[in-house]
């Protein structure tokens, strides 16, 4: 009754809601099986260091923009192409207008 | 000349062109094609809204609305200009 | 050749005005380029509605011998450059405030140097 | 006739006419004090909305609605303005509305400690009625005007925190560029007005022969309202006013913009609709090209806007990218539409590029929204100075993992559901775009999974220990939001078969426009 | 911008009752002669921003203050909406032109053809010049006066 048609293919939220709880279910009877000593704020929770002390808030925040290094770096090529692209410079906004009004005139005033 | 100065100029003059060769497919100046609508608002300005002045006609009778638009937009352009010109507080 | 002159010239405004928007650095420049193409533009619209020896729109002592609707030229085009001149006043406006402004943040008019938002 | 059909039948100019009678009055009413204020100005949208869901259950059920301006008739040249609503026109009120009412709860609280606030509200009403303006007239240098309202109103409140230098900066690019966009629709109009002398788009639909004048009319309309609407390479003036006007603001100004993009459906689909299956050289077909140039953008837009997504530190910039990837989804689903015209994928196209017209909307907003409420209690834009705030702000952390499942289309929420409508449809036009757009949208995922880590995870920072959950009209503006994505999410045929399939249907069915016009004299 | 010299500020003292009548004039036969509320506010406005040079935008801004013209402004627009809502009460249309052929205020229809100028006719479209013309001459001296203000003084805000 709920299902999507695409014409190709169909999508049911309440069947996938329903797959998806009884996963769920599964996955928490699952859980069950572990350690029942396991308590909240005592030492148990505390990071181990090899004893060496917890450092401080500041140091252990990882920066955002250190996120996701690894995939900036190897594109490294696109992203210098883009960054050239996005100058911030009001007229290069316009000037991207009328580069794109002249391509699509050639386009569609020629055909 | 840097690369940005021989883009603009081509696509400039890309533009240019078809703009000029559209222009020369419109009406010759002074010989509108066609006038139907224009030719109804002069000849039933007098009696259908009581106006001598056909341009006040269709600014303010048959083209109200965008009347109403064009002073929204002066006004909008007043609280624009006095938000921009706020004393903010320290 | 000669009655497409006035297109001529509403073509040479647009791009002389799209010119200073696109190669002039200061902020003032651009503000007055697009006045330019604005005037480009509402030359084009008054220039439509003109007819021959058409006399204004207006019966109040209309002169003798005039025919309409054939002697009067187009009222509607006349309405509508008289919108965009007004759409053109606001736009004037609210630019040079912010001009203004943007020069007292950032003590200088170069569109080269205003550009805090890049990338 | 009874009152109720007195009132449906007013009901269009209505629309216009309240919220601008209200923007006139908010300086007045504004002296009196706040509370008043704000009532008031919730009061104007409420009647507004009450007229907007009159006419849609009319519309929706009876077809197109007419309404001259100053005449009760149709006369025989077009002179006068006429407003034209069908299904897809009052879908677009319909979002507008859900958006300015979210926007006016959630400002309530959120620039409560702003001064100049008589003239935000004015202005915020003058946004709504311009946006809604757009959406249902029937004239196109009406259109233009409304354009251009909509155009000054956004950029003056882009600028509402004047004492940033930025604010002034994006207020000042967005203005340049939309006020050379609108004098080039101007001067399209004008030659649509010296070929046919019209203004009506019903009636230039009628007559539009597609001379080499009409090709160059609509490249010009096509690419300015594409530029307003944040098409890829014309879009860098989005991300800057999306990122620094107030986030309440945003989302209005998002309206706007969609108002756009249903500017370019509105030219291509009704304007040109009689010749959109002219075979030109080579034997292609007109759609068939258009199609293809949209699609070409969207791509782009999608790929750009994903990427450049990810590498930003502003918050309210990083998804200002991402609804510049939002934008490409639309169009590459009106694209797929116009390219495969005719055949039952391309219609499955338009059911999924409008669904997620109301999905962008949503899921966009509720990220603004999120982005304002981690702005307002940190007062910090940079990723990198905030840390670890789901301690503190828990239904905050809720509504952004709905907004993030829904804007990266993870099932069971509305992202997925038009996105799946999409990729399906698009599939079939060429594999390829399907696939870039699935991998685009994984690339998403990612993006506010980063945001997601840097803002609400991550050890608690000093700074924020005493941080606390925003304000409750703030709350119940996100909560509004978030319901809808679920609702919509759970039963998206129920939206698709009351509000899309009508507004599709609209779209193909241009003769109808045509007609309720030119055939009714 | 401070005050300029006594020759200029006497002679605006004459031109600007001068321009403020021919302003008047303009918006009050729009509907029979070129012109109408926008003009006419504009050339009003122009004889306020004329004042605003003579004397100096601090002065102008000592004798009324901008929230005052903006209520103005607002006023006017108030005026125009009403008088389109009223053609929505009276003739069931919005922008409907109810006085035309009415007989009364504004309401005579004119001969067709070349005529005289009766002012008594037009309808609603006085009214909506007027309105117009008020809003227009508060708008534009608003913009006029708190830029030359805003400029006069260093530091405005932050």
């Amino acid at each position: 009754m709920f299902s999507l048609e695409s014409g190709s293919g169909f999508w049911n939220p309440i069947l996938w809601i329903l797959i998806f709880s009884i996963a769920f279910l599964l996955f928490y009877g699952i859980r069950g099986f572990g350690k029942s000593t396991y308590k909240k704020d005592t030492d148990q929770t505390k990071a181990f260091l090899s004893g060496n002390e917890e450092p401080s808030a500041e140091e252990m925040h990882v920066k955002a923009s250190n996120l996701y290094w690894g995939f900036t770096t190897s594109m490294k090529t696109v992203y210098t192409e883009l960054r050239k692209m996005h100058t911030g410079n009001t007229s290069d906004y316009v000037l991207w207008f009328v580069i794109i009004l002249a391509c699509l005139f050639l386009i569609i005033g020629v055909m | 000349m840097e690369k940005r100065t021989i883009v603009a100029v081509l696509v400039f003059t890309i533009v240019a062109v078809f703009f000029f060769f559209s222009l020369f497919l419109i009406h010759p100046f002074g010989k509108p094609g066609q006038v139907n609508m224009d030719d109804h608002i002069i000849a039933n300005t007098q009696n259908e809204t009581g106006t001598n002045n056909g341009v006040t006609s269709v600014v303010f009778d048959y083209r109200g609305f965008d009347t109403l638009g064009e002073a929204t937009i002066l006004f909008a352009a007043v609280a624009g200009v006095l938000m921009i010109f706020r004393r903010v507080k320290q | 050749m000669i009655e497409y002159i006035p297109f001529i010239a509403v073509v040479t405004m647009i791009f002389i005005g799209l010119y200073a928007v696109l190669f002039r650095r200061n902020l003032i420049k651009i503000v007055i380029g697009i006045t330019i193409i604005e005037s480009g533009v509402n030359l084009f619209l008054i220039i439509l509605g003109y007819r021959e020896g058409g006399v204004a729109p207006i019966f109040t002592s209309l002169p003798a011998g005039t025919t309409y609707p054939a002697g009067m030229v187009l009222p509607v085009p006349q309405a509508l450059t008289l919108t965009s001149i007004v759409i053109g006043v606001a736009v004037l406006a609210l630019m040079l405030s912010l001009v203004m402004h943007i020069y007292r943040k950032y003590g200088t008019l170069d569109v080269r140097k205003i550009r805090r938002l890049k990338e | 006739m009874n009152n109720i059909d007195v009132l449906i039948e007013q009901s269009p100019a209505l629309i216009i006419a309240i919220p601008l009678l209200g923007a006139f009055l908010m300086p007045l009413v504004s002296r009196i004090n706040s509370t008043v204020r704000n009532i008031f100005g919730l009061l104007v949208l409420c009647l507004t909305g009450f007229f907007v869901g009159m006419l849609a259950s009319d519309v929706l059920a009876n077809g197109p609605r007419l309404y001259i301006f100053g005449a009760k008739d149709l006369a025989v040249p077009m002179v006068r303005i006429l407003f034209e609503v069908d299904s897809m026109s009052i879908f677009m009120a319909l979002i507008t509305m859900v958006l300015a009412f979210i926007a006016m709860i959630y400002s309530w609280s959120f620039m409560k400690d702003h001064d100049g606030l008589d003239k935000y509200y004015t202005l915020v009403l003058l946004l709504i009625t311009s946006t809604l303006g757009m959406e249902l007239t029937g004239d196109i240098f009406n259109f233009f005007v409304f354009l251009e309202i909509s155009c000054i109103a956004s950029c003056a409140l882009i600028a509402f925190w004047i004492s940033e230098g930025e604010a002034l900066e994006a207020a000042f690019k967005y203005i340049v560029v939309s006020a050379i966009g609108a004098l080039f629709v101007l001067f399209a109009i004008g030659m649509l007005y010296a070929q046919y002398n019209a203004l009506n788009i019903a009636t230039l639909a009628n007559v539009l022969k597609y001379t080499f004048l009409d090709k160059i009319i609509l490249v010009l309309l096509v690419v300015v309202l594409g530029m307003k609407a944040g098409l890829v390479p014309m879009h860098m003036w989005l991300p800057d006013s999306y990122g620094r006007a107030p986030p309440s603001v945003t989302l209005i100004i998002m309206g706007a913009t969609l108002a756009s993009f249903y500017g370019v459906v509105r030219v291509i689909f009704t304007l040109y609709g009689n010749v959109l299956s002219t075979t030109m050289r080579f034997s292609i077909p007109l759609n068939v090209l258009v199609g293809w140039i949209l699609i070409t953008l969207a791509i782009i837009s999608i790929i750009v806007g994903v990427a450049m997504a990810l590498i930003q530190s502003d918050l309210m910039r990083l998804i200002g990218f991402s609804a510049v990837a939002e934008v490409g989804y639309m169009f590459l689903a009106i694209g797929a539409g116009i390219a495969a015209l005719g055949t039952p994928y391309a219609t499955t196209a338009l059911h999924g590029g409008i669904l997620h017209l109301l999905n962008d909307a949503l899921d966009i907003g509720l990220l603004f929204l999120v982005a304002g409420a981690v702005y307002y209690v940190t007062k910090k834009r940079s990723l990198d100075d905030i840390s670890g705030l789901a301690r503190n702000m828990k239904y905050t952390t809720v509504f952004f993992i709905i907004g993030l499942l829904a804007v990266a289309g993870m099932p069971p929420l509305n992202g997925f559901a038009s996105k799946f409508l999409i990729y399906e449809s698009v599939y079939q036009l060429n594999p390829i775009l399907s696939i870039v757009a699935i991998l685009c949208s994984i690339l998403m995922l990612a993006v506010f999974v980063k945001v997601f880590y840097a803002v609400f995870m991550g050890p608690e920072l000093p700074a924020f220990k005493n941080v606390t959950e925003a304000p409750k009209s703030m709350l119940l503006a996100m909560g509004l939001v978030a319901a809808l994505a679920i609702f919509i999410g759970l039963f998206p045929n129920l939206v698709i078969d009351a509000l899309v399939k009508p507004a599709a249907d609209a779209l193909l069915n241009h003769a109808q426009y045509i007609g309720t016009v030119v055939g009714g004299i | 911008m401070s005050g300029m010299s006594k020759i200029v500020k006497t002679s605006v003292n004459i031109l600007f009752p001068l321009t403020m009548i021919f302003g008047l004039y303009v918006i009050a036969h729009g509907h029979l002669t070129p012109g109408g509320g926008f003009q006419g506010g504009a050339i009003v406005a122009s004889g306020c921003a004329m004042i605003v040079v003579a004397y100096g935008s601090k002065w102008v801004f000592k004798q009324i203050k901008e929230n005052r013209l903006a209520t103005f402004e607002s006023i006017g627009a108030v005026g125009f909406i009403t008088v389109a809502l009223l053609g929505l009460v009276f003739s069931t249309v919005f922008f409907g032109n109810f006085l035309a052929g009415s007989n009364l205020l504004f309401g005579t229809t004119p001969a067709t053809g070349s005529t005289g100028a009766d002012f008594n006719t037009g309808g609603v479209l006085p009214l909506m010049n007027f309105a117009v013309g008020v809003k227009v001459i508060a708008g534009l001296f608003v913009i006029v006066l708190v830029m030359a203000y805003a400029s006069s003084v260093k530091e405005w805000d932050t």
